[in-house]
């Protein structure tokens, strides 16, 4: 492949140039940039809403809004976030964008549905942001019932009709992904030959395709019963509004899973790349992906414990909780004894990693205390819970995400970016998340319950020191947004396998041509095996020809 | 060294705040020792070995079952301590003594009203003797909300259509935090109030009513304090985003309808906003005020309306 | 072996539509006698049964490979652990009984 | 598989036409599995609520035409039958035989719509459809059902208003569908009219008639536990 080809090499981006064949492609690479493109929006959406509730909370008392506009912001912080942001980060863009390429294949098995699956989620997106111009939402992003049934004074059936139909298109890629892994491996590539990141989204697939459908019909059932006026969970037929939580959870706890799981696939591809050793317990990081996928979806009711639950279900759910840590634990153990004996480089997609490390062990470990029951009764409903999922959700995937963004960069833009100003956004990242977020245990266990505008004094030290963090941590997001459109236009050109990295998706160019292999790809190796001369070869002459 | 852990968390007023913050401090134990430990060893592994060339090549990695094994094994027998511990006290949290004494709990958008054996009721307040096994019954009338005193480490649910429970021991004098811990709409962080612990002779000569001072009150003194005991000032509130109208100036003035109709607002009117709020809506607001029927007696409602009344004549 | 390249007979499927037909007979009968809460537990049995039927013999499974099979179990077992666990709380709850109405 | 690769319908991604095909099939039976928790939340909710207010929802279903119930079930079971036969004659490569069948299995579903259009117009017209208008009074002396005005729980009317809206969601979801089969169904005599198929190729066919056997399956459980609560 070190042919010296014209000086301009077609690849998947400038293939053709029409809006039109954006719009209309059926290529998975750039169906993955048209998802980056729409999630980034939501994201700083959802971050620029964070940003204005957390000013506010800089005083005990309402200083510029109302407890009305409040609770609209955190609502749709939490919807755009996790039903616009989290949910499709990784499967969406990264996973669409690598798994035809690491699987060695054309593309994932049914283009047209993916191509589908955009157009649906981003329809879902704009309903939900229609429910936000018209008015915002004031549910929070769990919906419970009676209130968002019956009571809520707001745009509660377009938010959910949003989150329906974004819904339909996480199914889709779910269905995509099972298939084309069960079914387009190139030779010679068998099961426990696969990178750890498929094995991350195989999970994630399942999860999608037995979870999203009961949230769908969860939220369906509130939409018709403000709709048509008729009761489902209305108290005042005997309906049990606690019933509306079994269901909701029912997917939204699994769903955290979708949010972890493809996190933890890119920590397994990244650690393995930057210390150049393959996965310390390979087939159990890899098996231990699918025990948290089953297990996970038998644990909702930790969320339920103080909701009149009955005591006996509580306890099964919260026993069930802990075991599912276990998984988890296993890999964090795994990764660490990974870096043992290794070639470790501190290049930026690996500070995410291991970021992401230190910060979901400290969120996950306080998930414990949220499993204890007696415990939960105390913290649950309080900022204790807010610092716990922050820690997972952003500390754990968000990292995760961003750590993989940089990984995959060259090899999708065939830049790179400037690794001084990377480290230096990693960084800033790390100590303002830290500073916003490890105050709101503290506040949590004092009692602050949270979706709380207006709180009593002796919390405001501790909210102002995570107002003060939350800036630093917009002020990372900002230098990285800065440096990653600058490389865009300026960056240096990229080789095919600039981090020495092991893994079909850097055997072919960066960016790689539209149908992906100019030759068959065959695997006669085992996954991460870093001991292959190919790897190492000197590729600088390409990037001349490129 | 107890001042400093004051800071980290809320005082210890019930009987299982201490059992709990113990699980607590035994868990963040765990915690720090894991965190550090995979902290430390990271950062060690990252310097030992450190890439030396761009080419170096490490030895490939070897499995070692004992480790997978023993890194199984212990968070799995440290996790069903967890579980034992935590359920076994959320067993004893769950099942109130006997002899408690019985209070009723009603929240609404966004108020509390606690009902005492005695007769006697509050609103948002909740007065308690020191020393004595408490069970609150508890519904509501709208939404979901949430009964939590941090002091006491205690915190259920409060659901239309059914009844929950939620049972203390106070063991410390004092007036503690209560918050609505459940989202329940607009003012739902304004839903909270105090809860104050006696001793059991104040209790008992508060629930026998020897405490009121009401009679030497003025009646626009005595409305006063209903209007904000009664928790009307959340929503008639100028400073808020005011659910309800203002009412200074609402005495003697028009007020028009949604109906399109207009009433001048004399007593009769007041009276009836506070008793049967639905009969008459004022244009430009939702139907949300709750009845005070049955709450407050003849003799409050004519407190009240002369609260109101002093307030058009400022 | 792949579903599509098995072709059953006319026959087979003439069996299988009038095994349902049976089948929805008996449930209406059944549903005429008074058994206790065996009512709900016959009704459901006869429905999977015919369920059953349906997925081997119209939609192929029988002669699909194990994949397949493991989707369409997945799918129900699933569904009954979703079931089962929600049914758990509600079956439970009036064991430490809430306090009586006031 | 080398005549396979020359196959017009052979995707560019895919090797050959059996990988394909084994694709759309396990895809299909991933959306069934998706299918049957979609249902499932629906079904859990009508689980709890019918283990709680067992006599309302007795009373409830006893206002529901049994008649008209087992008819829908008799034609929703022909019209797998056909769909079984549409597929094989796919199989066979007799275009005749799809379209006829097909057009059977049209037929068959909308009579199962019409019985429920006038199903669903008579419960309107005894004011049994809930919300607003929602009017019922119960009439304890006519039930078969072990319930009298004084055993009669404190709610019963709303009990019974909860049985039918979820009748309503339920067999709602469920016609709509149908409706959406009916529509692939027209689509697949379209593609049959224009010699799309072939021996070879026939997963369209296949594949709705996979769905269309979900939907009688989905109704299968629907029949007994909405219509068949307490008859004695
Ligand atoms: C990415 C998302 C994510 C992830 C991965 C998790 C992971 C876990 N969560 Fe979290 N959680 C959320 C997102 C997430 N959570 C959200 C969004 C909410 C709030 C929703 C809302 O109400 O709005 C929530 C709320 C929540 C609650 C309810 C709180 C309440 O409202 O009362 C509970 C209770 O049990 C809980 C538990 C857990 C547990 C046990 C894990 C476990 O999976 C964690 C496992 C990981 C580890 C344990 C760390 C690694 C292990 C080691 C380093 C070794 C040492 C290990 C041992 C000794 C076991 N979570
Ligand atoms: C993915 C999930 C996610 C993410 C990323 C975040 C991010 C943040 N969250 Fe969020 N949060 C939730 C999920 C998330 N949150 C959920 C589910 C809730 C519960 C809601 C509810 O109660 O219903 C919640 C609630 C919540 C609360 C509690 C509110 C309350 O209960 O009253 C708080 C309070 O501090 C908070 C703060 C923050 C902050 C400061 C960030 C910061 O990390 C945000 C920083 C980001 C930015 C400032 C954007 C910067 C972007 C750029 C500069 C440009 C980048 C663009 C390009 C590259 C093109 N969040
Ligand atoms: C949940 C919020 C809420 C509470 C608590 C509340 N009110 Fe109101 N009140 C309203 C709203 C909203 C209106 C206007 C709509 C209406 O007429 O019902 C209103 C109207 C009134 C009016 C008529 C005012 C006018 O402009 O016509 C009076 C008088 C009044 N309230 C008195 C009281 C008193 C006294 C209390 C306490 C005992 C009280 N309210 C508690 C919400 C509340
Ligand atoms: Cu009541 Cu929150
Ligand atoms: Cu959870």
């Amino acid at each position: 492949m070190n042919d010296t080809s014209p000086p301009k090499r077609t690849h998947y981006l400038n293939a053709q140039h029409t809006v039109g064949s954006w719009l209309f492609t059926l290529d998975h690479k750039r169906i993955g940039l048209l998802y980056l493109a729409t999630i980034l929006l939501f994201f700083l959406l959802g971050g620029i809403a964070a940003m204005l509730f957390r000013v506010e909370l800089m005083t005990p008392d309402p200083t510029y809004m109302e407890s009305e506009t409040y609770n609209r912001l955190f609502t749709m912080h939490g919807i755009t976030m996790i039903f616009f942001f989290l949910i499709p980060s990784i499967p969406a863009v990264l996973g669409n964008f690598l798994l035809p390429l690491m699987l060695g294949t054309k593309d994932l098995a049914f283009p047209r549905l993916n191509l589908a699956s955009w157009y649906v989620f981003t329809f879902g997106g704009l309903l939900g942001l229609g429910s936000i111009i018209f008015g915002g939402v004031d549910t929070g992003w769990t919906f419970y019932t009676p209130y968002s049934s019956t009571y809520a004074n707001s745009n509660v059936i377009l938010a959910a009709l949003g989150i329906f139909i974004a819904g339909f298109g996480s199914i889709m890629t779910g269905i995509n992904f099972i298939v084309t892994i069960h079914k387009m491996r190139a030779p010679g590539l068998t099961w426990f030959r696969l990178p750890l990141f498929i094995w991350a989204h195989y999970a994630t697939s399942i999860i999608i395709v037995l979870g999203t459908p009961v949230i769908a019909i969860t939220i369906l059932l509130v939409a018709i019963e403000r709709l048509f006026q008729i009761g489902i969970f209305d108290p005042a037929l005997g309906g049990d509004p606690v019933l509306f939580q079994h269901l909701f959870w029912f997917y939204s706890h699994p769903a955290v899973y979708i949010m972890i799981l493809p996190g933890m696939g890119v920590i397994s591809e990244i650690i393995a790349c930057f210390s150049r050793k393959r996965i310390f317990g390979y087939k159990v990081v890899a098996l231990s992906s699918l025990a948290i996928a089953i297990l996970g979806f038998f644990v909702w009711g930790h969320h339920m414990f103080v909701s009149s639950q009955s005591m006996y279900a509580g306890m099964i759910f919260s026993i069930l909780s802990f075991l599912v840590a276990i998984p988890s634990a296993i890999k964090v153990f795994n990764w660490t004894a990974t870096l043992y004996g290794g070639a470790i480089k501190l290049d930026t997609p690996m500070l995410y990693a291991l970021g992401f490390i230190g910060l979901f062990t400290v969120g996950g470990l306080t998930g414990l205390f949220l499993a204890s029951m007696a415990i939960n009764v105390h913290v649950h409903d309080t900022y204790f819970v807010v610092a716990h999922f922050h820690y997972v959700m952003v500390g754990g995937m968000v990292m995760a995400f961003f750590g993989g963004l940089h990984f995959w960069w060259p090899k999708m833009t065939g830049r790179h970016f400037s690794e001084l100003f990377g480290r230096i956004g990693a960084v800033t990242i790390f100590i303002g998340f830290n500073l916003t977020f490890f105050p709101q245990f503290i506040v949590g266990y004092l009692g602050m319950p949270r979706r709380y505008h207006v709180y009593p004094e002796e919390f405001q030290f501790l909210q102002v020191m995570s107002t003060g963090g939350s800036a630093v941590l917009a002020l990372g997001y900002l230098v990285m947004a800065g440096y990653l459109l600058h490389s865009l236009v300026l960056g240096k050109k990229a080789s095919s396998n600039p981090w020495r990295a092991v893994g079909l998706e850097w055997t072919t160019p960066s960016p790689p041509p539209t149908e992906n292999f100019t030759t068959e790809p065959y695997v006669d190796y085992e996954a991460y095996d870093y001991t292959r001369e190919e790897v190492y070869r000197d590729d600088a002459d390409e990037v001349k020809g490129a | 060294m107890m001042n400093l852990l004051a800071s980290f968390i809320p005082a210890q007023a019930s009987h299982f705040a201490a059992d709990i913050d113990r699980l607590y401090f035994f868990l963040i134990g765990v915690s720090m020792f894991f965190t550090i430990l995979i902290g430390m060893l990271v950062i060690y592994f990252v310097i030992r070995f450190r890439r030396r060339s761009d080419d170096e090549r490490p030895a490939p990695t070897k499995d070692i079952v004992a480790l997978e094994i023993g890194w199984t094994i212990i968070p799995l027998v440290l996790v069903i301590i967890m579980f034992v511990w935590g359920a076994a006290l959320f067993y004893k949290q769950w099942r109130p003594p006997a002899d408690a004494m019985e209070i009723l709990v009603t929240g609404k958008k966004w108020m509390w009203k606690m009902q005492h054996p005695s007769g006697r009721s509050e609103i948002n307040d909740l007065t308690v003797p020191v020393g004595r096994p408490i069970r609150l019954t508890m519904t509501s009338e709208d939404v979901i909300h949430s009964f939590f005193v941090p002091a006491f480490r205690t915190k259920a649910d409060v659901v239309p259509g059914r009844y929950t429970s939620s049972w203390f021991l106070p063991t410390e004098k004092g007036s503690f935090h209560l918050f609505c811990a459940e989202y329940c709409g607009a003012e739902h962080s304004l839903m909270k109030g105090w809860v104050h612990v006696v001793s059991e002779e104040e209790y008992e000569a508060w629930a026998r009513g020897d405490d009121t001072d009401v009679a030497m009150l003025t009646p626009v003194e005595a409305g006063q304090r209903l209007f904000n005991e009664l928790g009307c000032v959340v929503c008639h509130n100028p400073a808020s985003g005011a659910m309800g109208p203002h009412l200074a100036g609402l005495f003697g003035s028009e007020v028009r309808l949604n109906t399109g109709r207009s009433v001048i607002a004399d007593e009769e009117y007041i009276r009836e906003s506070i008793l049967e709020p639905m009969a008459k809506i004022t244009e430009g607001y939702q139907p949300i005020m709750p009845t005070y029927k049955g709450q407050v007696s003849e003799t409050q409602v004519m407190h009240l309306i002369a609260y109101i009344r002093s307030l058009s004549e400022e | 072996m792949s579903s599509s390249t098995h072709i059953s007979s006319l026959k087979s499927y003439l069996n299988v539509f009038w095994t349902l037909m049976a089948l929805t007979l008996l449930t209406v009968v059944v549903a005429f006698f008074d058994l206790g809460p065996f009512n709900i537990i016959v009704a459901v049995s006869i429905a999977s049964v015919k369920a059953y039927v349906v997925i081997l013999y119209f939609m192929h499974v029988k002669y699909s490979n194990h994949i397949i099979w493991l989707t369409v179990a997945a799918g129900f077992i699933w569904f009954v652990l979703m079931l089962g666990l929600t049914i758990a709380d509600y079956a439970t709850r009036e064991w430490i009984p809430y306090p009586e109405a006031w | 598989m080398a005549a396979d690769q020359h196959s017009p319908h052979l995707a560019h991604h895919f090797d050959s036409m059996e990988q394909q095909q084994e694709s759309s099939s396990l895809g299909m039976w991933l959306f069934l599995a998706q299918e049957v928790m979609f249902f499932g939340g629906l079904f859990v909710a009508y689980a709890v609520y019918r283990f709680k207010y067992p006599e309302a929802f007795a009373v409830a279903s006893s206002h529901l035409s049994l008649g008209w119930g087992a008819f829908n079930t008799v034609v929703l079971i022909c019209s797998s039958l056909t769909m079984a036969l549409a597929v094989r004659a796919g199989q066979l490569g007799d275009k005749r035989g799809i379209i006829r069948y097909l057009l059977a299995t049209i037929f068959l579903a909308s009579v199962f719509l019409g019985v429920k259009g006038v199903e669903y117009t008579e419960k309107y017209n005894d004011g049994l459809m809930p919300g607003p208008a929602f009017e019922y009074t119960p009439d304890f002396d006519r039930y078969t059902v072990p319930v009298t005005a004084e055993t009669a729980p404190p709610n019963f009317v709303g009990n019974v208003q909860l049985f039918f809206s979820f009748y309503f969601v339920m067999t709602g979801l469920h016609a709509l569908h149908m409706v959406i089969g009916i529509g692939l169904m027209i689509w697949l005599i379209v593609k049959a009219l224009r010699d799309r198929f072939s021996k070879e190729y026939f997963t369209p066919i296949e594949m709705t008639g996979l769905y269309w056997h979900f939907v009688d399956i989905v109704w299968i459980f629907l029949f007994p536990l909405v219509y068949l609560v307490w008859r004695h």
